[in-house]
Order: C-alpha cells, then structure tokens, then sequence
C-alpha cells in the first residue's frame, strides 16, 4: 500500500525533501516507516515527533493506504 | 473563537481591540488574560537579526483549534483568541497573542497560560533564526514553568 | 514603570500600545503577560448599574508602586503597567489594567498574576454596586487561585 | 497627642465622617486608638484594616504625635 509522507524544518533539510509518496508493507507501524526511511537515506535523528492525518500519534500507530504521516523535530513555536 | 495563521506582521494591541469590538460578551466578562511572545535581538547569547517560522499547513490550524475548544470547555470561557506569524519575522516583531475572556480571573490566567504551554509543546511550528554566526534551526523551547 | 489611578473611562489596549511605544525594550522582551479587569453586569446573582469605586489618595499610590518595585527585581522585569479607575464606573468599562514585560513567558505571567493578587488583597479601593436591589459596598474579592 | 484619622468606604459611612483629629495618651497603640473610635461612636466593625503614614502596621503599632492614621474595611479594588 502507499501513504504519502511529509516532513519539516531541520528534518526536510536533512532528508532532503519535504513530501514524497512511499509503498509499505500492509499493516506497517508509524514506526517502521520512520525505520525504514532513516535507513534507506542513511541518517539519525533523535526526538522525531510522529503525526497521522494530522494528528500526534504513538510510535506503534498502524496506518492504511492513503495515510498523510508527517515526521518532524521537536516543534518551537510561540 | 478565532485561530489565525499570519504571514505578515500584527500588531498585537490593535488586534485585541479589533476581536473584541466583534464579540458580544460587553458586560459578561469580568477578566481578560492576554499573552505576546515577541521577537527579541538575542538568543542563547548570539544576536539574532531575523527568524524564519515554518508550520506544518491544516495539522498546525487543527491543533490550536482542539487546545482553544478544550479550554473553552475547561475554564468555562467566553471567547479565545490566537494568532501566530509564519514566515519571515524581524526584530521586535510580534510572533505569537494569545487571549482568553472568563468571568473571574483564576480562569482567564490559568487558561491564557496552560494555552501557551500547549502551544509550545505540541503545535507544529519551527524557528530558523539568523544569527550572527549563520542560520540555525531552534532545537527546543525554554520551558515555561 | 507607569503607575495611574485614573477618574475617566481607558481603553485598555490603546494604553499598553501608547505606553509600549514610550519604551525603549523594542527587541529587549520576548513577553508580554496582560490582565485587564472589567466592569460586568452581575455580581453574586444581581444586576448591576454601575459602581463607585473610591481609593485612598497617597496611599494607594505608594502600595501600588511597591509592588511593582518588588516585582521588577524579583522576575527581573523590564517594565511594569498599572492602570485603575476610580469614581463612577459603567457597565463593561475596564476597572484595571496590568502589565508586564520580560526577557522569558514564565516570568512576565507570574509577575503579572502576581501583582494582580497583591493589589486584589492590599492596594486601597473599595467598590460600592448599584444593583437592582440598592447600593452596596463590595465586602470582599473573589479568591484568585 | 494629637494624630489625624481618616475613615474609608463602608466604615466612613457607619463612622459618619471621613477625617477627624483625635486626642490620645503619648504612646497608645493603634488598636487602643481604634478600641476608643469604637466606644465612643458606639459601633462594632469587623475586620478593619490599619494602616499609619500610607503603610500597612499591626495592631500594637506604637503611634507618634501627627501620625495620619487610617481605618477601613477589606479592600475589594481590581
């Protein structure tokens, strides 16, 4: 299945693009997508904040096709 | 209750008044409780010149929505009011207003504050600042307690 | 640091942009903790007219400016606003007005709170209501926390 | 000695007067002071504030000849 996938501020920069569209393994967790993009770009990144459909969710979180996700660092708004 | 992103500069006071000249809660207010986080010169010690705030378009608007509604509902409030700049801001510049109306003050100062908190913590926004030493990504917010 | 017992109506917000722009902290603050007390229409289940608001000349003052002397070096504030009526006041009028500035959010919401509760609980004024039942002096606030 | 009082608010009223210059015995305290107002108008009142020279003192204050004394209910501005 795919779900599009959005990032933000110092994350965008270091993944080196703001949304792209990625195949997933039915019943994949938030999690794991965050894996697998950590290791096919090959980076780290502590503290990322996870959002489905533009609501936080928890790490184990299991998406469906269609799902918007966004990964982001730690916000500092206000 | 209004929740406004705005890409170009406000001016707090103006839009105290503005807001509240379009309720019509005159009389049944007895308190107002109003924050303004403003863009200040210095940062950690370096002299900032301007910042860039990103947000995350429909979560960002849908988050200070969820934390108005919960606090209307919380603190028994007659109206909220936040804005937010994105975009480029400049020295002085006002970032964030947050306003609460109730009828006593213990809830229009603990709403205004617990507001902002939320805010800092969980709405997706992101600070660039522009230093005198280069471009640098915020990491955390100073903690508010 | 302004201090004013003031006879006519103010507009709560026209004075924090007239007293801001007096300052010279432009860049300095990061923010700005607000109150502002208003006149409602019903107090303790009765309609109110209006109110009289009496203070004690001399005294009051120098209470006042205590408090906010204390205050500035206690949150290192970088300023501090107190506006309050007296005399006859209306219906949805503001009554008082305060104001603080500094470098950090916690400080200028816990100064500003702060000094709302020390004038609440010390700086000499008394209401006297107009209600639809007759006139009555005020016998106590209500609690802030 | 002689010290002025001024009353405020409710209690101007139930004093019926907002000033007066009272006689009093060298070294009376401000609650023996208050003690007299009361005998002598005839009134009890709760609760009173006391205040000498525009600050706050407690009931044993110790007043000094031209002290400006003031007596008045709780104070309910903001």
């Amino acid at each position: 299945m795919q779900v599009s996938v959005k990032y933000f501020a110092s994350l965008r920069e270091v993944i080196g693009e703001a949304n792209s569209v990625v195949d997933i393994e039915e019943g994949s967790s938030v999690s794991s997508l965050w894996q697998s993009i950590m290791d096919r770009k090959n980076i780290e990144f502590d503290n990322v904040m996870m959002a489905v459909n533009m609501e936080y969710v928890k790490s184990e979180y299991q998406l469906k096709s269609g799902d918007e996700v966004a990964f982001f660092p730690p916000v500092t708004g206000g | 209750m209004l929740i406004e992103i705005r890409k170009k500069p406000f001016n707090a006071y103006a839009e105290m008044q503005y807001y509240l000249d379009s309720l019509d809660i005159a009389g049944k207010f007895g308190a107002t409780a109003n924050f303004v986080g403003s863009m200040r010169d210095f940062n950690e010690d370096k002299k900032v010149t301007h910042m860039t705030l990103e947000h995350y378009p429909g979560m960002t608007e849908k988050h200070l929505e969820t934390i108005a509604k919960e606090s209307i509902e919380k603190w028994k409030l007659l109206d909220v009011l936040i804005l937010h700049r994105i975009g480029k801001v400049k020295v002085s510049e006002d970032i964030v207003l947050v306003a609460t109306w109730s009828a006593h003050r213990k809830d229009a100062f603990e709403s205004c504050r617990a507001i902002m908190e939320q805010l800092k913590s969980g709405a997706p926004f992101w600070k660039k600042e522009e230093t005198n030493s280069g471009a640098k990504w915020v990491e955390k917010n100073t903690p508010g307690f």
